[in-house]
């Protein structure tokens, strides 16, 4: 396993960076007795993709729920070591959980629309939040973020249908419409594209593209060629240890570690 | 992949296509026959009771909805009968009975149906004369036929039941023409009496009502918030088990031990309101709460936690989450129980009994804090008494009741189906 | 007509204080850096209104209770009070017929004596009517002051709101430990008294009973209370329950997998009328239809003893009472199983009945055993069918062609019988009572204790 | 904002709780007395059982308190007590008439010739002490016919069961000189062997509803049931009176006592409310009106007051005669 | 598009292979009245593995669903045309459903385990149709199926855990050693390693091609890189029409279709 100092200082220009986006510091994750994370240290910055990658169950999806406290939901999940949003411990007390998660958006591994209209599924976030004055501001936010899900032109004339009438693929494209539509700084993705086709997934990827910069954006993903293609920086996740974490580019061509290298060749799982 | 060499051994053979398989599917597919006409056995069963239950019902109800009448034709001429001008049709009426009107009235009944037959009139019979001529009060100039209801004893040996020295004389009036049953409207706008000819069931009507709706106002929003607490906030811990056993064993309490607590506790807090609908409606609210709360809480389960994950990620509170998606996904469930519950406190009697409500109340009240009585006491005290007429009133109030419960299952089932969605 | 002049003020100063705020939340946001504010202007209205109107709401329900008694006091101390009695309930009487006037619930009084004071009324309750509302409205002002005192761009309105409702909900939720305590505390100083008439013992032990209602001296070997606790179990939890368990959950079956979506609507209300059917009514048909045919029936097999008045014909109506209680609530919990579940059995070439008892109502469990729960306390309450089809006769025998009686229906008879609420057979049904919920109450520790073990999440 | 202590929204009226045997009269002069003084309020007639109503009405002596318990039994020394104890201390006792018990058949059903002595032997659990064995009536005595026995009555809890163990099962015991000696020796035991009811099924407790009763005798031609007359009354094209002794239940053998079957109802009145509650004097005025023979209360199946009760009765009224501990001596 | 004699002879050696395992002649399906899928017709055989592509919302879950009848259970769903296996018509009221499941079996796009122990859900196949004598057997069918699925090794210690506590990927392998368990002769695949990785996949697709031959294999799939490595055939759908259907090499390297291009270079969605 590598240590926290090789992973946050994973550039020559790290100081040129400046402060991360979100910080997490020796943390581990229970469920109930049993470890599903050990010890993870990791940045996460607003100028790159992160990608998380790993065999299945090695707690990719774990570790991500920790970044916008999900896991608060599930009962026998328990957090050690600090997680940082812009230098604020996201579990300290005085931490506003729903700001938070304003703040971290979410989209899941499979796709959960709420059973309203497509509309109010978009509407929902902003509407909570205050995002919009009246119904044309709204009917613009729902517009843009549907578009920008690349999901505009096949639901426009029916925003009034169920969310849940959409095959596979549409849902999951809802859903990120949805996180997007809150404008929320860190966008946090389990596997977005595994139900969508390679066009849609294209065009998420090339979101992705279009926010990184702007939003700190971490994906799991199962595809080596999506990690290599949409992300700067990657994570290795084996077993519930962070094996390696660093360049997209390196991890891909020259692992450090055995391991990864025997993942990303397909000779272990 | 090295044990998938083992297995291929075997000739292709599936064994989804073997004979075993062929003829077990033969007694499945039995089975499945069965299974579903059970199933349909037992709806048909169920639905046969209800029609046999609701047809002897209404079969015995009906004619408790009319009453026996004389036709008798009556004129004012030379009475000199005035009419009082006020709102207060009481006064009107006492200043008609002092002018006479109760003597008019009998002088025409024996001038048309003998002096046997006018001592079937009833006694309160003028008085329906009375509110005809301050209805109308021509009527006092041009007389006219009245239909006056008989004797309650009169009434039944007219159906032919009772004791059978007055039906000679109701064959002998039938033929004559002038006796009938007659649709009684007063039955759905008057309250208690003692003579079967003169009850009404608006009285208990209105008493239910204003039960149904105390019941509603505080088992709903209390079940509703408290199913809610414990499914979605409760931690997991002693004194929630404390709320979950207490909440379940309060719908295993017989209703009786209700009445008991509504005597020990509302009644001493507020010792006025005796035979009130508000103290009746709190205690079947302490009875309803708790089948709204667990049909509530399972609704609530039924929710899935996807959604709630979905929510909650794009920045929902818990309490946001719960009031914009969790409940109304669940309300069809909610309504469920409501309707079941609120289906038991409508007909409930037993609690009642121990909170004043088993009385004699022949006003039907103004407001939540009048004497009341309510539709299955009424039916429970009419069921008990001693004379004949009430048998066809007891049926008759039973569909009044169930007329009630209906309309009130109906606009919860027509909520609960615009609710329900699939997810 | 003056408790509405509060409850108007509240809901209008209220309303006032919302919209202000409101308008100045807006404000904030416009204002605010980059258009955001942590919490939304709405809450930061219902802050303020609550605020305002709380206060003044319990204000109104405090004075609503102490005015009566200022007015009085005021009215005592006028001159025209001087003539009434010294005490007693005509001196009550009077008063109370002269505050009746007063309010304008009557013309006139009644007592004379009672007219004088009317005035002296009317006086004394508008004095104490515009107290009520100065102080009423003072409340709401320094209501208002707390709030917007607090109101800033940064405040979080929206947590404070949720707080309160946590706290309402958890209130709600505390109803219930409310009336179990109250049920708890209603039985339990009565069945101390009898307990000392009769020992506990004899009471829960005992085999006969058969008290003498009108007897002061009980005789404790009358006062067995297992044959009616038996009758209860025999007839609302074994008769009632084979009777409604298979019927109910196969109607909910049938409605759920097989019926069309049209029928399943038409047929599920209906069936749910039978729960609401007076249980009159089902008295009547228990005793006048199905006892017979039971009784019948019995001699046909051979038991000779085969009373008119059975157990088994008491729990099979009330077993159709029950249906809908089952059927409602196991089709809910069966239609909330998700569709993949079905799809999953289905893809799997299992027959419809396969998926249903192997895949549905597994998963279905609790919601089905919390309506199976539902019925059985509902079947145990019931007190009219059993007198009216199982008779009243306190039987120990497992023979359902036997008449029976229950718990509840003695519980029923004594406390509304002829006979004194001092005697030891009214004083014993408190106690059948007590035992009656703990009893219930252990059996629901036991439930809680399963249905957490096997409770199966789908997601 | 409305009153402290009486409050309510409605005026005082007349209240009476209790007996659901002397509710139907109670009812019936409730609504005389609205029709005669249309401008008093309508007194409340609560059905409470005579047990809890007397109950309420011991509570105290305020005007939220009733102001008359209907009784179908006499006050016990005991509740009188209570009522001493909570300041009720003036209580005018009024034998408003009284309730026969009958027993009877289905109108072409089971024909019996009864003694309460034949009564006794074949409805008590253990008849003189001894095990209960008759199952046929001629069990009991060979004159009767070889029927089994199934009589239908009220249950113990209420006061027409009551008046039934006191007036004929009582006397069929007595007729036995053992039961009578044990009377004076042992009381609660006298009581236990003579009015314990066998509960084999032979016996059937049908609850507080008479008409049920008639139903099922009527349905059922071997059946006996025990209610109060007025059920018999109105329902004499179904039912036959069984004769005790040889004497039928007639409505003048049950007021002459010869038919052994009747037995007093009470309204018990506070006195300090008689002035302080509108129209109470007044309601009592209509009871005293009504219970006369041919008035509408014996219309109604209630049997008259012989005449020397009748007079005790209304000077009652007139006079507010009010109990003391000596009267229940 | 391309005529129905294009699709069946699509190799010089149709001759050679023998009959279809299932063919779908002109075949429509409608919700409502929503057309879902237009006038497709296809052969399936049992010595290919077909590969279904296309963009999201063209008809694949659809057209899946047809052939084992799946959509039965979709109130609104009307099919035409004549799907047949071993040329029996598998809409004919003559059908037996249960039978044809089970020989057809599928495995969804969402993982849906029961709520049973891991065991149970393996079990549950062979137990209704009588597939197993006796306990031993019985783990034997789900050790082997579990084994083929790649999952043995990770569940074998926890038979008894609930199927729904494992984490996505393992619930959809759970899913598919769920449908071998009965050996059908036909196996649908909806997606079946969206939520997979890498290796499980691997596992998957290795399985995949062991199976081909003895049962014919249909797999719905967003990924060419899978498509190409597994299927021997690819249909190309869009907007519910059957663009293509051939030689997997040759749609991917010279399809006849300009559409079909388009698709496969992600010129278009
Ligand atoms: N709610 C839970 N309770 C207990 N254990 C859990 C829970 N959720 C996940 N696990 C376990 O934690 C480990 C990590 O699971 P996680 O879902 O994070 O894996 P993952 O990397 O996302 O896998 P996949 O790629 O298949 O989605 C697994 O062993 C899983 O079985
Ligand atoms: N139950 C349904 N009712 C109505 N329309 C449906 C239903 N299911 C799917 N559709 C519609 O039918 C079309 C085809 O859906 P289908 O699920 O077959 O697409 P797909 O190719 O599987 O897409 P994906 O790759 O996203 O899973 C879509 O337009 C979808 O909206
Ligand atoms: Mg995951
Ligand atoms: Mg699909």
């Amino acid at each position: 396993m590598v240590t926290t100092e090789t992973l946050s200082a994973d550039t020559p220009h790290a100081q040129e960076l400046g402060e991360p986006k979100m910080r997490a510091t020796d943390v581990s994750v229970f469920y109930g007795d049993k470890k599903a994370i050990d010890n993870v240290s990791i940045d996460i910055r607003t100028e790159h993709v992160t990608a998380f990658i790993g065999p299945s169950g090695c707690g990719k999806s774990t570790f991500l729920r920790t970044l916008n406290r999900m896991n608060d939901t599930i009962g026998s999940a328990r957090v050690e070591g600090v997680i940082e949003l812009d230098g604020e411990d996201i579990y300290h007390s005085g931490m506003d959980v729903v700001q938070l998660r304003a703040r971290v958006g979410m989209v899941f591994q499979k796709p959960n629309p709420f059973p309203k209209s497509i509309y109010e599924n978009i509407a929902y976030g902003p509407r909570i939040h205050g995002l919009a004055e009246g119904k044309t501001e709204m009917d613009a936010i729902v517009e843009r973020s549907l578009r920008r899900a690349g999901l505009w032109e096949e639901v426009k004339d029916r925003l009034e249908d169920s969310g849940t009438a959409l095959s596979g693929g549409q849902q999951q494209r809802l859903c990120i419409a949805r996180a997007i539509a809150v404008d929320p700084e860190v966008i946090l993705m389990d596997e977005p594209c595994s139900a969508l086709d390679p066009i849609a997934t294209a065009k998420i990827e090339e979101l992705i593209d279009e926010l990184r910069g702007r939003y700190a954006i971490v994906i799991v993903t199962h595809s080596m060629q999506q990690a290599a293609r949409v992300s700067q920086r990657t994570a290795f996740f084996h077993l519930g240890n962070l094996v390696e974490y660093g360049h997209t580019s390196d991890i891909f061509t020259n692992p450090r570690e055995k391991r990864t290298q025997d993942y990303i060749t397909g000779r272990y799982g | 992949m090295s044990e998938a060499a083992t297995m291929t051994g075997n000739p292709i053979v599936t064994p989804t296509r073997s004979p075993a398989f062929e003829a077990r599917l033969k007694k499945r597919y039995a089975a499945e026959r069965r299974f579903k006409a059970l199933g349909l056995g037992a709806v048909g069963f169920s639905l046969l009771v209800l029609v046999f239950l609701l047809g002897t019902m209404i079969w015995n109800g009906l004619g408790g909805f009319q009453r026996t009448v004389f036709d008798v034709p009556v004129s004012f001429e030379g009475m000199g009968l005035t009419v009082m001008q006020t709102d207060n049709e009481g006064a009107a009426i006492r200043a008609l009975q002092s002018q006479g009107l109760p003597e008019i009235v009998s002088f025409a009944a024996e001038k048309t149906l003998g002096e046997a037959g006018a001592a079937q009139i009833n006694s309160e019979a003028w008085r329906e004369v009375a509110s005809a001529i301050i209805a109308d009060p021509s009527v006092v100039q041009r007389g006219g036929t009245f239909a006056l209801p008989t004797t309650d004893r009169f009434s039944t040996a007219y159906l032919g039941e009772g004791q059978a020295a007055l039906q000679p004389l109701a064959r002998e009036l039938e033929a004559q023409g002038h006796v009938r049953r007659a649709f009684d409207f007063g039955f759905l706008s008057r309250a208690d009496a003692t003579d079967a000819q003169l009850v009404g069931i608006w009285g208990a009507l209105v008493g239910s009502f204003y039960t149904m709706i105390v019941t509603l106002l505080l088992a709903f929003p209390i079940g509703v918030l408290a199913a809610l607490y414990l499914e979605e906030y409760a931690p997991r811990n002693r004194w929630t088990d404390i709320i979950e056993v207490s909440i379940n064993n309060l719908a295993a309490v017989p209703s009786i031990i209700f009445g008991l607590l509504g005597l020990a506790v509302f009644l001493t807090l507020f010792p006025t309101l005796r035979s009130a609908p508000v103290i009746g409606g709190m205690t079947l609210a302490l009875m309803t709460m708790p089948v709204i709360v667990i049909s509530g809480r399972n609704a609530i389960k039924a929710v899935p936690p996807s959604i709630r994950d979905g929510a909650l990620a794009v920045g929902a509170s818990p309490v946001q989450v719960v009031f914009h998606h969790v409940l109304p996904l669940a309300l069809p469930g909610i309504l469920t129980g409501t309707i079941i519950g609120m289906a038991r406190a409508l007909g409930e009697t037993a609690p009642l009994l121990l909170i004043g409500m088993r009385a004699f109340v022949s006003t039907p009240p103004t407001g939540f804090t009048d004497n009341a009585t309510v539709l299955p006491m009424q039916i429970y005290l009419w069921s008990d008494q001693v004379t004949r007429g009430f048998v066809e009133r007891t049926s008759a109030a039973i569909i009044v009741l169930l007329v009630f419960l209906l309309l009130m299952n109906g606009l919860a089932i027509y909520l609960r189906n615009r609710f329900e969605k699939k997810w | 007509m003056s408790s509405v002049i509060p409850l108007l003020l509240a809901i209008g100063l209220g309303l006032a204080g919302w919209l202000v705020a409101r308008g100045r939340a807006w404000r904030f946001r416009r204002e605010a850096p980059g258009g955001k504010i942590p919490s939304l202007p709405i809450y930061h209205a219902w802050y303020a209104g609550l605020w305002i109107g709380l206060p003044m709401l319990a204000f109104a329900a405090l004075w609503r209770g102490i005015s009566g008694n200022l007015v009085l006091q005021h009215v005592l101390s006028s001159p025209d009070a001087g003539a009434l009695p010294a005490f007693g309930l005509r001196r009550d009487a009077i008063l109370d017929e002269a505050r009746a006037v007063a309010m304008g619930l009557a013309d006139r009084a009644l007592i004379p004596e009672a007219q004088p004071l009317v005035e002296p009324f009317r006086e004394a309750m508008a004095l104490y009517n515009w107290i009520g509302v100065v102080v009423a409205l003072l409340l709401g002002l320094v209501g208002a002051a707390w709030a917007f005192t607090r109101l800033k761009p940064n405040f979080g309105a929206r947590s404070r709101i949720e707080n309160g409702v946590l706290v309402v909900l958890f209130v709600a939720s505390t109803v219930a430990i409310l009336t179990t305590l109250g049920i708890f505390g209603t039985l339990v100083f009565e069945t101390v008294r009898f307990f000392g008439m009769v020992s506990p013992v004899d009471f829960l032990l005992g085999t006969h009973w058969g008290p003498d209602p009108m007897s002061m001296t009980p005789d404790p070997a009358r006062y067995g209370s297992i044959p009616l606790f038996w009758g209860t179990i025999f007839i609302g939890a074994i008769i009632a329950m084979i009777v409604a368990i298979p019927l109910g959950l196969m109607s909910a079956i049938y409605l759920t997998q097989y019926a069309s979506p049209q029928a399943r609507k038409w047929i599920k209300p209906a069936l749910e009328i039978l729960a609401g059917v007076p249980t009159v009514v089902y008295g009547y048909f228990a005793a006048l239809t199905v006892a017979p045919a039971v009784r019948d029936f019995g001699i046909a097999i051979g038991i000779s003893n085969a009373s008119s008045e059975s157990a088994l014909a008491a729990g099979m109506v009330m077993g159709i009472m029950i249906i809908p209680l089952v059927s409602s609530l196991a089709d809910d919990s069966i239609s909330a199983v998700p569709q993949a579940m079905r799809d999953g059995s289905l893809a799997m070439g299992a027959t419809t009945n396969e998926t249903i008892r192997r895949v549905l109502i597994p998963a279905a469990l609790p919601g089905i055993v919390a309506g199976v729960m539902l019925a059985i306390s509902r079947a145990i309450g019931e007190t009219m069918i059993v007198v009216m089809a199982a008779g009243a006769a306190a039987n120990l025998t497992a023979n359902p062609f036997e008449a029976m009686t229950t718990v509840t229906f003695q519980i029923v008879a004594m406390l509304t019988g002829e006979a004194s609420l001092e005697s030891p057979a009214t004083l014993s049904a408190f106690a059948l009572g007590l035992v009656l919920f703990m009893i219930t109450l252990a059996l629901n520790v036991i439930a809680l204790r399963v249905v957490k073990r096997f409770r199966e999440a789908y997601e | 904002a409305c009153g402290s202590g009486g409050g309510s929204t409605s005026n005082l009226a007349v209240r009476a709780v209790g007996s659901s045997t002397v509710y139907p009269f109670a009812t019936v002069v409730s609504e005389l007395f609205s029709r005669n003084h249309p401008d008093l309020p309508a007194p409340l007639i609560e059905s409470t059982g005579t047990g809890g109503g007397i109950a309420l009405f011991c509570a105290g002596d305020g005007a939220q308190t009733p102001s008359i318990a209907n009784a179908s039994r006499r006050m016990k020394v005991s509740e009188f007590e209570t009522c001493q104890a909570n300041g009720v201390t003036d209580i005018i006792e009024v034998q408003i008439g009284m309730d026969g018990v009958v027993m009877a058949a289905a109108k072409n059903g089971i024909t019996l010739n009864l003694t309460p002595e034949m009564v006794y032997r074949a409805l008590a659990a253990n008849p003189y002490g001894q095990p209960q064995t008759a199952r046929n009536w001629n069990d009991v005595d060979p004159s009767l016919p070889a029927l089994p026995i199934l009589v239908y009555g009220p249950p113990t809890t209420s006061g027409t069961r009551d008046s039934f163990n006191e007036l004929i099962l009582m006397a069929g015991c007595d007729t036995n000189a053992d039961m009578k000696a044990l009377k004076d020796s042992d009381e609660d035991r006298h009581k236990q062997v003579c009015t314990e009811v066998r509960s084999d099924g032979a016996y059937v407790d049908q609850g507080e509803q008479d008409n049920l009763i008639v139903q099922k005798i009527e349905s059922n031609p071997n059946a006996v049931g025990v209610f109060g007359y007025s059920y018999m009354e109105e329902n004499l094209d179904r039912v036959r009176g069984v004769p005790m002794g040889g004497v039928e239940p007639t409505y003048d053998n049950i007021a002459s006592f010869a038919y052994p079957g009747a037995r007093a109802m009470f309204i018990y009145v506070k006195k300090s409310h008689i002035d302080a509650i509108p129209g109470l004097r007044e309601f009592l005025a209509t009871w005293a009106e009504s219970w006369g023979r041919g008035g509408p209360l014996a219309q109604i199946g209630l049997v008259v007051n012989p005449d020397d009760v009748m007079a005790r009765s209304n000077s009652a009224i007139t006079e507010l005669r009010t109990l003391t501990a000596a009267d229940f001596q």
